[in-house]
């Protein structure tokens, strides 16, 4: 065994205890904050594996989580509000959403593939804010939390944490597993230099749209797991600010590091959360604080673990 | 990691300061808006509510009052964190809030569920008038559709033939042009929704001229509405009645200023309301913050002498829940618009009126009472709420 | 037997300059072919052109007498048609192994699996080996290929494009910047690789060509002046004005 | 027949806000590699310095006048600062950075000015309209603001196209490469160029300023359509970004305008205006969608 390994065993041991020491505190609303966490994690962590891994910038990151939130959303409506139901939904929903945006996106290189995602993302997002069946802007109240496999085991808040948890879990152990695959090694290759990769015979468009596919899929998870915490999906769930946001949080954790990612999206929840608390002009300080990381390179897990 | 746990530990202690409310306090938590444009109107709420508590020596109901204001970013899953915050760890008795109506849909179950109140001074949306009403839950503003429906009768009233119709593509706006059908029985001359957030209305203004209708009838809140009423201005439309809701009001009025004057529209309250109250607090508002107060501001005063009320009828004992309720229910304030009850859904029965937009001899602008339109209105939704 | 590379007038142009006039050459199978020329006569694009990096205005290209114009970079490495690279171009952050593996395994064609560590793929991972030992990198399978000399780099760019497997090896400057130690190991690298694998080699190093070559073509200005056997080339006086007679000058 | 006339006139002014905005950016990405999200945000500083200097001079023209130097300032001092330490860097740190930069800002003016909208007169010269058809007027401001825009891209094209700064501009956008290899002083170009763009963006802002409420946040908006403009017609290139804006611009207005009458004749009128309802808003993400699709490289690529 390396440090590897290791180390994230210890990170999610780590996580495992959090709601252990929040019943020392204010349980619920620790739990919540936690859980929201864990949840972006996941998503920030699907982001990084097209991103850090694949070298495609999106843009439109939380159209997925939104895609995967109403897809909860529409099922607990009609009565089919179980987890693994929706995740089950949710998964080719949003993979199928990505293979068909990215289709097009894929064409393009550079700044003209970030735009693209990103004018996928608005354009799902001005469908939802005008889809009055489902309350359009105001978004959608969920009755109830889902149940897993027939049980109501989620309807505890601790319970829901160690799903969300489990998720990212699964989700890193999945991620990384892909990564140090064939399909991830020319993935990783294609990151470096495309020419090259297609002269040994690879057709990168194949390669990416199935990261893609894979990116969209973990992140409607996200989106499944955020529509249940909340009770309540909206469509400033999917806002091109928070695709920002999403991409604010795996830049600070570290490009291409997927622990980094999850690093990066705790960091910048957990710090707005506290800064907001002590000020109404959080701007004012997390603003700074990006830049100052930015200009300093490799984020944050540049600075636990001293680089790539 | 080791490192990062560390600044987790040492996070999640700085986040939970906490601690349980003290005897002969008591503990208010508001969430409202207050990034973003939208920041203005819960700055006048929080403003507004400040001001009540001031006056009231910083007491309400004689318990030291404790108010912790957070910002919900206009995002419902931030808000629904910062509201259990406000619950689990600042063990507030009241959350006061929202601004917007999305932000009520995902804090409303959160809140009902614990063992505060919320009090909304401004959102107020169908669902919970209706069905969803919530004996926890209540709202010192009006029921949203019922703004529009004062223009709509004032537009019936009035014997207009046709109106055009023009709202942002979103719940809000939708809900706002039914509002206003649901009294208009003219003809529509056209409905034109906006994207969210339309800068240029050019456009659609083109298309009033075209079609010349008897009267226009929009909603447009915020900076959507102060570059509508300029540009409608400026396209030489003022012959055409301008009524709309949300679009000129004392928030928007600084930077509207001259293109608004003259233009309609439809409140519970004016500044120029002519009781004593009123007076004293729009004049209190003035010196303390330099701005001509809103609607919102003095929904938040109500609701701070509301909250005062209720505290003083259950005679300071906040655990009695049932007891604060009853008073709460009661009503039994004086407030800034007068006359003020609930309904049995927890919305007010109050008085609307027609309003207009005028430059006061300071130089101000301010909307004024033309007059009143609906007397002791309650929504149309109460009849189905369980509650009694 | 014919023909394994045929091109039909070949011309290609960047705004005013042509790159490629009316090229016309064929390579037969088993030999090796070396394209000189003074600098800026079109030979790295003809070679872009040839591998499918570039497409050409006019003319066309045949492989194995199958019609290959119109077939992109991936498709023609996939018919064998193989080139490196001028600029050693590799994935510097994968470690020379690596770098030959996924060679390997884009021959394997076995890329869609993704849970099993690619980095343990014992076929993969031996017919890299092969490739390495085969160039003289053996020792050097660990590190990183950003870490390595620039004649080393030089050499994994052979490795990387023999574990493709190639009918026709495009060699595009395999000596450039190699020290004379390293000049003569490439060159005996090539002379026994000569007998495996059909090649094309670009090359400014003319000790080299004419060590190698078993044809020579000359490009200048974009145009094909002359083909034939080193000695006829070394001799003919057109070339010796284009191009050798500069060089023996200066 | 007029009704269409006014609307084209209305999109063609929309197109020339746009394409204030997007000249500098799309020179920015071009010339210099870098993804600049705050430009929305320095296009919003443009019109609060616009405000506030109008309002202290209590004269229009001063005020503009004195709001292009303090925008340029603006963003030399950011030049200077950041993004300087940025050029040669991952686009991912620019865009962190960049991002960092507008929550700042946003809140800066906020705590500076306030958080309602302000807005500006029209000057006294250029109040009032002009009747195009019955019962609108047209703004004299507006059609001074369309000639505005059309002198500017006009200037703009001179520069860059009849100039030895232009020259290189241009070398730099079509290969940074050859900058250096010209021996150009690439650390004063690449200053040239965003002192340009953020001139422009100042401009854009204080030109609009009569015309729109200056508020927290107006940038950001703004930012994605200017984003679509620049994409579709091609980055780096002036030319494109003039032809592109003018096109989203009319694109957004006819349709808004003319859409749900259109769709109306193709269906039944409710579902019409559902339809209309969701797509009309999407028009112009639509309309990029399939530019990439046919041309990845936006309408007029600079060649590279």
């Amino acid at each position: 065994m390396n440090w590897r390994a290791v180390v994230p065993g210890f990170g999610f041991a780590a996580l495992a205890l959090v709601p252990l020491a929040a019943r020392w505190g204010p349980e619920a609303y620790a739990l919540n904050l936690a859980t929201r966490a864990l949840i972006f994690a996941l998503a920030a962590m699907s982001l990084q594996f097209m991103l850090g891994c694949g070298g495609l910038v999106s843009f439109g990151q939380a159209a997925y989580l939104g895609l995967g939130a109403y897809a909860a959303a529409i099922l607990a409506r009609y009565g089919g509000g179980d987890l693994l139901l929706e995740a089950g939904t949710a998964i080719p929903a949003a993979a199928l959403f990505a293979v068909a945006t990215s289709a097009i996106s894929l064409r393009a290189k550079g700044v003209y593939y970030i735009m693209s995602t990103l004018a996928f993302g608005q354009m799902l997002y001005f469908f939802f804010v005008s889809l009055s069946a489902l309350g359009g802007d105001d978004g959608v109240t969920l009755d109830a939390r889902a149940r897993l496999a027939g049980t109501d085991w989620l309807a505890s808040d601790r319970a829901f944490y160690y799903a969300a948890l489990a998720a990212l879990a699964l989700g890193y152990l999945l991620l990384d597993r892909i990564v140090g695959s064939r399909f991830g090694r020319v993935l990783g290759a294609i990151r470096q230099n495309p020419l090259r990769v297609r002269a040994l015979g690879f057709e990168p468009f194949r390669y990416q749209l199935a990261a893609c596919a894979i990116s969209a899929a973990l992140c409607a998870v996200a989106g499944v797991l955020l529509a249940n915490l909340n009770s309540f999906v909206s469509p400033a769930f999917m806002t091109w600010q928070r695709s920002g946001d999403l991409i604010v949080m795996t830049v600070l954790g570290g490009v291409g590091s997927l622990g980094g990612a999850i690093l990066g999206a705790l960091a910048y929840l957990l710090a707005s959360e506290l800064v907001s608390t002590y000020t109404e002009h959080s701007g004012l300080w997390i603003g700074p604080a990006l830049v100052l990381v930015a200009l300093r390179g490799r984020g944050l897990a540049g600075l636990v673990w001293g680089g790539r | 990691m080791k490192r990062c746990l560390s600044v987790l530990t040492a996070l999640a202690a700085l986040a939970f300061p906490g601690g349980a409310s003290a005897e002969g306090k008591v503990k208010i938590g508001m969430i409202v808006t207050l990034s973003g444009p939208p920041a203005v109107l819960g700055g006048q709420i929080r403003d507004g509510f400040a001001l009540a508590v001031k006056k009231l020596g910083g007491k309400l109901g004689g318990l030291d009052a404790d108010i912790v204001v957070v910002d919900d970013q206009l995002k419902p899953d931030i808000a629904v964190t910062k509201v259990k915050g406000l619950l689990e760890r600042d063990h507030v008795d009241f959350v006061v809030g929202p601004v917007f109506s999305n932000i009520l849909q995902a804090i409303e179950k959160p809140v009902t569920a614990s063992s505060a109140f919320l009090i909304s001074p401004n959102a107020g949306t169908s669902n919970f008038a209706g069905k969803q009403c919530n004996a926890n839950f209540f709202v010192t503003s009006y029921q949203n559709d019922q703004v529009h429906e004062v223009l709509g009768k004032y537009a019936q009233d009035k014997g207009y033939k046709s109106a055009f119709l023009l709202a942002p593509n979103y719940q809000a706006g939708r809900d706002a042009l039914d509002g206003f059908k649901k009294q208009f029985k003219g003809r529509i001359a056209d409905e034109v929704y906006t994207p969210l957030g339309q800068l240029d209305f050019s456009a659609e203004l083109a298309k009033i001229a075209a079609d010349k209708p008897d009267a226009v009838f929009t909603f447009m809140p915020g900076g959507m509405g102060v570059n509508l009423v300029k540009q409608y201005a400026q396209a030489g439309l003022k012959t055409i009645p301008f009524l709309s809701a949300f679009t000129t009001d004392e928030s928007t009025l600084p930077a509207q200023k001259d293109a608004a004057v003259g233009d309609l529209g439809g409140a519970n309250w004016a500044p120029d309301m002519d009781n004593p109250q009123s007076k004293a607090f729009v004049a209190a508002y003035e010196a303390a913050y330099g701005a001509v107060p809103a609607t919102y501001a003095m929904q938040a005063y109500d609701t701070a002498m509301l909250i005062d009320s209720a505290i003083r009828t259950a005679g300071g004992k906040l655990s009695d829940r049932d007891a604060l309720r009853a008073a709460l229910k009661k009503g039994d304030f004086v407030s800034l618009r007068g006359g003020f009850k609930f309904s049995t859904n927890h919305y007010p029965i109050q008085d609307f009126y027609l309003t207009k937009v005028a430059k006061r001899a300071d130089g101000k602008y301010e909307t004024e009472i033309v007059e009143r339109v609906f007397k002791d209105y309650g929504d149309s939704y109460a009849k189905d709420c369980p509650l009694k | 037997m014919s023909a394994i590379l045929r091109l039909e007038g070949l011309s290609k142009r960047f705004g005013a300059l042509a790159v490629s006039q009316d090229i016309c050459l064929e390579l037969a199978p088993g030999r090796l072919h070396a394209l000189i020329g003074p600098n800026g006569a079109g030979k790295t694009s003809l070679i872009n052109q040839i591998s499918g990096a570039l497409a050409p205005d006019a003319g066309r290209i045949f492989f194995e007498d199958e019609d290959v114009t119109r077939l992109g970079l991936a498709q023609r490495a996939r018919r064998g048609l193989v080139r490196s690279f001028q600029v050693a171009s590799l994935f510097d952050g994968f470690s020379a192994l690596d770098n030959v593996a996924l060679a390997a395994q884009a021959r394997a064609g076995s890329s869609f699996r993704f849970f099993a560590r690619a980095g343990k793929a014992a076929d993969l991972n031996a017919k890299a080996r092969v490739a390495l030992d085969r160039v003289g990198l053996g020792e050097r399978v660990g590190r990183r290929a950003g870490e390595l000399s620039h004649g080393e780099r030089r050499l994994l760019e052979i490795a990387v494009a023999l574990a493709c497997q190639p009918r026709l090896l495009l060699l595009d400057e395999p000596f450039a910047g190699l020290g004379v130690e390293e000049s003569a190991e490439a060159l005996a690298l090539l002379q026994t690789l000569k007998t495996e694998v059909t090649m094309l080699l670009v090359e400014h190093d003319m000790e080299a060509v004419f060590a190698l070559a078993d044809d020579v073509s000359v490009l200048v200005g974009g145009r094909l002046i002359a083909s034939g056997a080193p000695e006829a080339i070394r001799q003919s006086p057109a070339v010796r004005e284009a191009y050798l007679g500069e060089e023996e000058a200066a | 027949m007029a009704l269409l006339l006014v609307q084209t006139l209305n999109g063609l002014q929309l197109g020339i806000i746009l394409f204030l905005i997007s000249a500098g950016l799309t020179l920015v990405f071009g010339v210099m590699n870098f993804v600049n999200l705050a430009h929305g945000a320095q296009y919003m500083v443009g019109a609060y310095l616009a405000a506030w200097l109008i309002g202290l001079t209590g004269n229009f023209w001063l005020g503009l006048a004195l709001t292009l130097p303090a925008t340029l300032a603006f963003g030399l001092a950011l030049e200077a600062l950041i993004y300087r330490h940025l050029y040669n860097r991952d686009p991912l740190d620019q865009i962190l950075a960049t991002f960092g930069l507008i929550l700042f800002i946003d809140e800066g003016v906020k705590t500076i000015w306030g958080a309602e909208p302000i807005s500006v007169d029209t000057p006294a010269a250029l109040a009032g309209g002009v009747a195009l058809m019955p019962g609108l007027l047209y703004p004299i401001y507006r059609l001074a603001l369309i000639g505005a825009g059309l002198a500017v891209a006009a200037l703009l094209y001179l520069i860059v196209n009849h100039t030895r700064v232009g020259m290189r501009v241009r070398a730099g956008a079509s290969n940074s490469a050859m900058i250096s290899a010209l021996g150009i002083d690439i650390g004063r170009l690449f200053l040239i160029v965003f002192g340009l763009g953020a001139t422009l963006a100042g401009l854009a802002g204080a030109l609009v300023a009569p015309i729109l409420s200056v508020e927290p946040g107006m940038g950001d908006s703004v930012l994605i359509l200017v984003f679509v403009v620049i994409v579709i017609g091609g980055v780096g290139s002036i030319r494109g970004a003039f032809l592109g804006a003018l096109l989203v611009g009319l694109i957004d207005t006819l349709g808004r305008a003319f859409g749900p009458a259109l769709l109306d004749l193709a269906m039944n009128p409710s579902a019409a205006s559902q339809t209309g309802r969701s797509l009309t808003p999407m028009l112009i993400y639509l309309l990029m969608a399939g530019v990439l699709f046919v041309r990845p490289s936006g309408l007029f690529p600079v060649k590279r």
